[in-house]
């Protein structure tokens, strides 16, 4: 079977349709039978300024961008400039402008005038061309069109198939001169989403009833995509004013039973950290999403980073448990989001799930999800009436730390809960023997977090492409870049092993240990920031040296390439 | 029978602090309207006040400082069926929690906010606070405060609270009358509390000379006017009661409409969801 | 001479933004009152409003989202020499922000505080605000916001502002002459500007058939009561202008009285404080 | 010359004065000569609760508190109860009521009614049999009481000489039943002082000029100190409506070119979160004091804990320098908040005052501070003028990434910034060469600020006492426990070391690893929180294992006995 990898990327001015334009031919190239991955670039502005969208299409699953294109989708000259280095020698641009030998020159905005649609309209002039040149059956793209377009009425569908269909004849025209063209090919139903939206269907999957959140870039997906399905979903979504009244008002929702969650980036969180001690101390369990992006302060707040994970490990004053995770692509931050919900209300504590913009933001083509595989643990839960003839105690003292959590409302139970150190039943006390006997209670929390982290497969991951001579270290969203970079470095005849650590705390310290003694060295250190937090961590729990550190802290994902590149000269140093 | 709403935890406040009154006038009104102890949820802040949520015996949430609001609005929010009660102090409520004030009243989020307005931070020793007098002379204020009081009731009239009232801890009856009413009010009913703290301002006899009932001098809590105009009486005389009530959507009315409290976890049959990403 | 006030940096609001009005205006203002540029500071909250500082050869502070006030007083406690000028969003402003409010203006620091209220969380993408009306469609809200707007009129008033006034972004002589006379008020000079954001809620011409001057109608802004009957009024009939003025004692005048400004670094001869510790 | 070593305890109900009355007696015995250390307990609440102040006095340093005492003064009941076991073999016991062989019935209520006094003034009679019993020079006394009294009015002193000379004779009776009595000693004059006096000094001779603080136990004491020296010292003290508040206006202020500091607890810092990116990012230098108290939460408010370590390290999201302090003594209290202020404008950046309530609170005496020692160096700051022909630039890339600092006012100079990023005039920009060259430029400045640690005397500290067997390393409060502890077990024969870090971020790696290497194991780590968080720096910086831990987390500090006991215990193993 024919192997196809090439890269289309869209450019244009802020307000030019540039992301709808590069989504709409992903979702074609998905509906055709082909795997895509995405991602973007925008500055904080809303109109003018550069935006540009970079797909990736594959016969197989693709992981992340690459750095050549083979399509160049210009919509206006910036983008030429800007994007037209990274041009393969086989690429083509498709503009208004005839540039060089290369360019396939389409009067996309003539075309929108004679059909009478705005000039902003030329984009889907762009996608007819694109989907032309590559050979694509046009019913798929007119299908696309249509339910894209399809909420603003029918007669703007028909206007964009129009547009579309012009476009189409300018790239057939040049069909096939890429090298290849993306024949139908048989495969499932797939789904097109971003990071965002996966922890979003995670979190309805799992039962999720409330949401709370203050916008935030790279946040506010979320809340737009809950918002709109609200009552679809059946679900409540509340922007309240401030990222203290978000977590506030969900701490409230908790303890009254419902399963909530709470989205923000870097700053909000920042303004969460007190409530963050709240939960921990009244044992309230949350799912908190904090999507990473450039700091320190404002930072760069349409890029990403991942600069934020000794921050949420230990923000907040005191010591307690939580658990801090972090998804690496699309389908993790579905399934771990669900899972959140499971573990906050078994152990009763915060939990984080550290997201960074280009994951939450990139799409990725994925299998529907599997809903059979999320099951709902409440944990030790009171259901309408207290039975017990003991009085009901919030805080009982257990072996495994865990209490019978009550609800508000429960016959026959009183749930006192305070911030302050208390007794079994929630009264305030500074006696030192009440307050060691609480505190340990909720330290064994811990000690049981830890075994759950030892034990689960899904908190370290090993991915292994041929013999390896090296160890790429990473977390999060860099496993995408790390994936692609380690097919690179196949090719190239290097084998390498990949280490994903996915629950960073509490750290499962002997897994990694177990796992990394059956690793090769150089151990390559990747991270997306500029002290190598993840590389603190292994020291301060394996006390383990990586050999070779990556780090990038531009605001910008790594490409595989920078990884590939890395990894060749340690392995032949 | 007040006495089922209370615990037998031993009582901490100074002896003759106005905060027993408010507990009492509290418990009253439990009783009065007959409420079951589990269906109630108290809210407290930081401060003296808010340790009255060991002295009820019912579901209790004693916060961070400045937080009832938003706390008591998911509480609220998440089971429509609770009666919630947030009690705050004025350091609490005004000084580090005002910005949750006016977005609460405006939502109408349907609990009870009682302020227990002191006029000092009184569990970190009597500071000022946004209603301390001008000039008062405090520990972070020794040679007198410099700023101008804030007046809770023009406040809450002006961000458009549905319920307003003013109460004194040196009457018990009238207090839980005004408890009562406002925990019958669908939506926001804000209390401010005159709250004596025998300890760092004893205000017992100053406010004994000068408060008086609205309802004793025929006030039309229906009229706007009418409370902006009472709210600015502070002097001499000074209003205590209901200066305003009205009638109009709730948070949970407009936000819950008839949707299963979200108490209940149900997870969505996400396919239904998937053709957006088709 | 607006020019000096200028800098070359390009302006990326969106072509038609009520933010150049607001630009406009307050370089004006610093002209007719013939301002030096590095006595002016510009204190910018998050969101689109808060890139004014970019475009303002004066010095600049363009802080974290909701802490204008903060900040400028600061500043101006330090270097009472200084004009500061702090200008936030409505989200900034009456979100996120609105704790301070109610403090910066009871303190009546003095300072100018513009709020560029374009009833949406603009720079985010559109989301509703405290301002938004209700029932407006955002993305946040695709069925309808379910909260009552503020009044950002009436809640200065409520908290004691020396200043209230609201401006349009559609008339910049009227703006500019706001923006000076606030300049000019010592103590808090309150201005909630009508700023239509061409990209997210195009409201240039809803305001031009309602917004009318309080000057044309001979409004006394000296009253009080008047003020608050003006602060109401919203509707067929908008009315921008100085709502309420009033002279009282700034924060400076009561907190630094005659010290040397703060800026000046003075170590105290601490043997002479030792006497408590003996 | 005889070697002096007891310790008194007052107890009562809070608002009997228990505390004033501590303040005077270890007054009393300063000015007779002596050192003293006192420490203190009470809940969190106005009236009612035991409070409690132990004072140990010694004609040598005294550095805490200790076990045993000598004297019991019991202002009630419960009192008794709670302490009685506490008294050494030859106590004594100061109460009204009979109670056993050891104790001196002083019938201090009714002298107090016979005197005119209320019943509360009967804490005087006990002051004065206090100082009966220990033979002090009445003199001594009744100037103590009378400077203590002279705000309140000369009949209050009148009153209150009276009532203790009363209480002098039931002392004078016991005289020398404890085996030593306080002659009057030479020694120069003292000053009787808290931790956060120390700090508020230290800040003022430093030529702070403004004060911002929200009321937070154990914190607010500096905030009514400041306030009540406020016309007198020159400087302006403002209480803002929350720490946000705090911070922003000090933000403000600094931005401005004041010297400004504020302070708070773990609740307040964490309310403080956000705006410590802004400093860095803006390079605004603040002092910030965290002082703990134990979390999570609102946890113990008037208790002691040391949780907050790495919460401080890692607040807020991004990566920027900062410095993290913690002074040991009260000495250290003084001098390194003066120095916080040369740090802070030298790097333009945060500085963490880490202090708790145990030496926040507790009170020792001193050496007058040497102001002498104290300079004032503000950092490349731009005076009234900026003269180059070049335009300024506030962020100006330099070598050792510092930029010139004008503050606004200066003529010929705009001072622009920004928390996002920005480019070298304070314009925002996401270009990532921009962002890259001003992010590298702050993380010079961590270089520089880590070659500053390293190269510090003051940075870590080493104690021998004897010829050492083990080493006890710790941070910040313990110091004091510790230094007693190492006497305690000289005398029983063993020698050992200390080393306490002092700075704590950035760690002085280098510096501690040479320093550990010559000292000897076991290496006993002693720390007032659960985790062990020094011991996790040690490890992330050095690979470095202690190999005991003796945490302690119930609100309360240590007492020598306990380290000396562990110490004990690792040496004999
Ligand atoms: C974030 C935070 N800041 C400060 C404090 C310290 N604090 C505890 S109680 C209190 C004042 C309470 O005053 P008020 O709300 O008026 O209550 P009162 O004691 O008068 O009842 C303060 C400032 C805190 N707990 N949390
Ligand atoms: C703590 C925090 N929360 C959220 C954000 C995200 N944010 C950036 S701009 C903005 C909204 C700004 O709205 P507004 O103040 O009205 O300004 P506008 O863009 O309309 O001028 C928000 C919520 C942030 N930067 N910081
Ligand atoms: S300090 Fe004041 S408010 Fe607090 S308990 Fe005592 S009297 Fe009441
Ligand atoms: S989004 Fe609105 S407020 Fe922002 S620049 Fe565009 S028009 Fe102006
Ligand atoms: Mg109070
Ligand atoms: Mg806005």
């Amino acid at each position: 079977m024919e192997h196809i990898d090439f890269a289309f990327l869209v450019g244009g001015e802020a307000g030019a349709g540039v992301m709808l334009t590069g989504r709409i031919i992903s979702k074609i190239a998905m509906r055709s039978g082909y795997e895509v991955f995405a991602t973007n670039e925008y500055p904080s502005l809303i109109r003018g300024g550069h935006n540009w969208f970079l797909g990736r299409v594959g016969t197989e699953k693709v992981y992340s961008q690459k750095k050549e294109v083979e399509i160049l989708v210009a919509l206006d000259e910036l983008t030429l400039k800007k994007h037209e280095h990274r041009l393969s020698s086989n690429g083509i641009i498709i503009s208004e402008v005839k540039k060089a030998e290369n360019a396939l020159t389409v009067p996309m905005t003539e075309i929108a005038r004679n059909l009478g649609a705005p000039p902003v309209a030329r984009n889907m002039v762009a996608v007819g061309a694109v989907t032309g040149l590559l050979g694509i059956d046009i019913k798929v793209v007119e299908e696309v069109i249509a339910d894209a377009f399809q909420p603003r009425g029918k007669q703007t569908v028909e206007i964009n198939k129009k547009l579309a269909k012009e476009g189409y004849s300018y790239g057939e025209a040049a069909k096939g001169s890429l090298g290849f063209i993306l024949k139908k090919r048989q495969s499932g139903n797939k789904l097109f989403l971003t990071g965002n939206d996966a922890t979003a269907l995670g979190a309805l999957a799992a039962g999720m009833r409330i949401y709370f959140a203050y916008p935030m870039t790279p946040a506010s997906p979320i809340l737009h995509y809950l918002a709109a399905v609200e009552d679809e979903a059946g679900i409540v979504v509340i922007q309240p004013e401030s990222e203290i009244a978000a977590i506030n008002m969900a701490t409230g929702a908790a303890y009254a039973g419902a399963r909530c969650m709470v989205a923000t980036s870097g700053g909000g969180f920042a303004l969460m950290t007190e409530a963050l001690g709240q939960l921990a101390m009244t044992e309230t369990p949350l799912v908190i999403v904090e999507v990473q992006r450039p700091g320190p302060s404002t930072g760069l707040p349409t890029h990403t980073g991942q600069g934020d994970l000794r921050f949420v490990m230990h923000a907040s004053q005191g010591e307690f448990p939580r658990f801090v995770i972090a998804p690496g692509d699309h389908e993790e931050s579905f399934y771990l989001t669900a899972e959140a919900f499971n573990l906050a209300e078994r152990y009763q504590t915060p939990v984080i799930i550290l997201s960074d913009k280009y994951l939450a933001e990139s799409y990725k083509t994925v299998d529907p999800f599997d809903q059979q595989k999320i099951t709902i643990d409440r944990g030790k839960i009171v259901e309408n009436k207290w039975k017990s003839n003991e009085p009901y105690k919030r805080f009982l003292i257990t072996s495994d730390g865990v209490s019978p959590r009550a609800f508000p409302g429960t016959e026959n139970a009183i749930v006192r809960v305070t911030t302050g150190e208390h007794t079994e039943e929630g009264y305030g006390t500074d006696n030192p023997q009440q307050v060691i006997k609480i505190f340990n209670k909720r330290m064994r929390k811990l000690e049981e977090m830890r075994k759950e982290v030892e034990a689960r497969e899904d908190a370290v991951k090993t991915f292994i492409a041929g013999n390896p001579a090296a160890t790429i270290i990473t977390w999060g969203s860099v496993k995408g870049p790390a994936l692609e970079a380690q097919k690179m470095l196949q090719m190239k005849g290097y084998g390498t092993a990949l280490l994903q650590i996915v629950f960073l705390g509490p750290f499962p310290k002997n897994k990694v240990s177990e796992i990394l003694r059956k690793l090769p060295r150089p151990y390559i250190l990747a991270e997306n920031n500029a002290t190598g937090q993840l590389g603190s961590l292994l020291r301060e729990h394996l006390c383990l040296d990586v050999d070779e550190k990556l780090l990038k802290y531009d605001g910008r994902p790594f490409y595989p390439e920078e990884i590939a590149e890395k990894v060749e000269e340690a392995v032949r140093r | 029978m007040s006495g089922r709403y209370g615990t037998s935890r031993k009582i901490v406040w100074c002896p003759g602090c106005g905060n027993f009154a408010i507990l009492t006038a509290f418990k009253n009104a439990l009783a009065n309207l007959g409420l079951k102890p589990e269906k109630v949820v108290a809210v407290s802040g930081i401060g003296c006040h808010g340790r009255i949520t060991d002295y009820l015996n019912v579901n209790g949430f004693h916060t961070i400082h400045g937080r009832v609001l938003p706390l008591a609005t998911g509480i609220k929010l998440a089971n429509p069926e609770l009666v919630v009660v947030g009690f705050a102090g004025d350091g609490d409520a005004y000084a580090i929690g005002i910005g949750h004030l006016p977005h609460a009243a405006r939502r109408n989020v349907d609990i009870t906010y009682i302020v227990h307005d002191n006029m000092v931070f009184g569990l970190t020793t009597g500071q000022f606070t946004p209603t301390t007098p001008y000039g008062m002379r405090t520990r972070s204020s020794p040679r007198g405060t410099y700023e101008e009081p804030i007046n809770p009731i023009l406040f809450a009239l002006s961000i458009g609270a549905s319920f307003v009232a003013r109460g004194f801890a040196g009457d018990v009856k009238h207090l839980t009358y005004l408890i009562e009413e406002a925990i019958k009010h669908r939506g926001f009913a804000f209390i401010d509390v005159l709250q004596p703290c025998v300890t760092f301002y004893n205000t017992y006899a100053y406010y004994r000379q000068r408060v008086y009932k609205l309802e004793d001098e025929g006030h039309d809590y229906t009229s706007s006017e009418e409370a902006l105009r009472k709210a600015r009486e502070w002097g001499d005389k000074i209003p205590i009661g209901i200066f305003y009530k009205a009638s109009k959507p709730t948070f949970s009315d407009r936000k819950l409409k008839d949707k299963d409290p979200p108490v209940h976890v149900k997870p969505v049959n996400i396919a239904k969801l998937y053709k957006p990403f088709m």
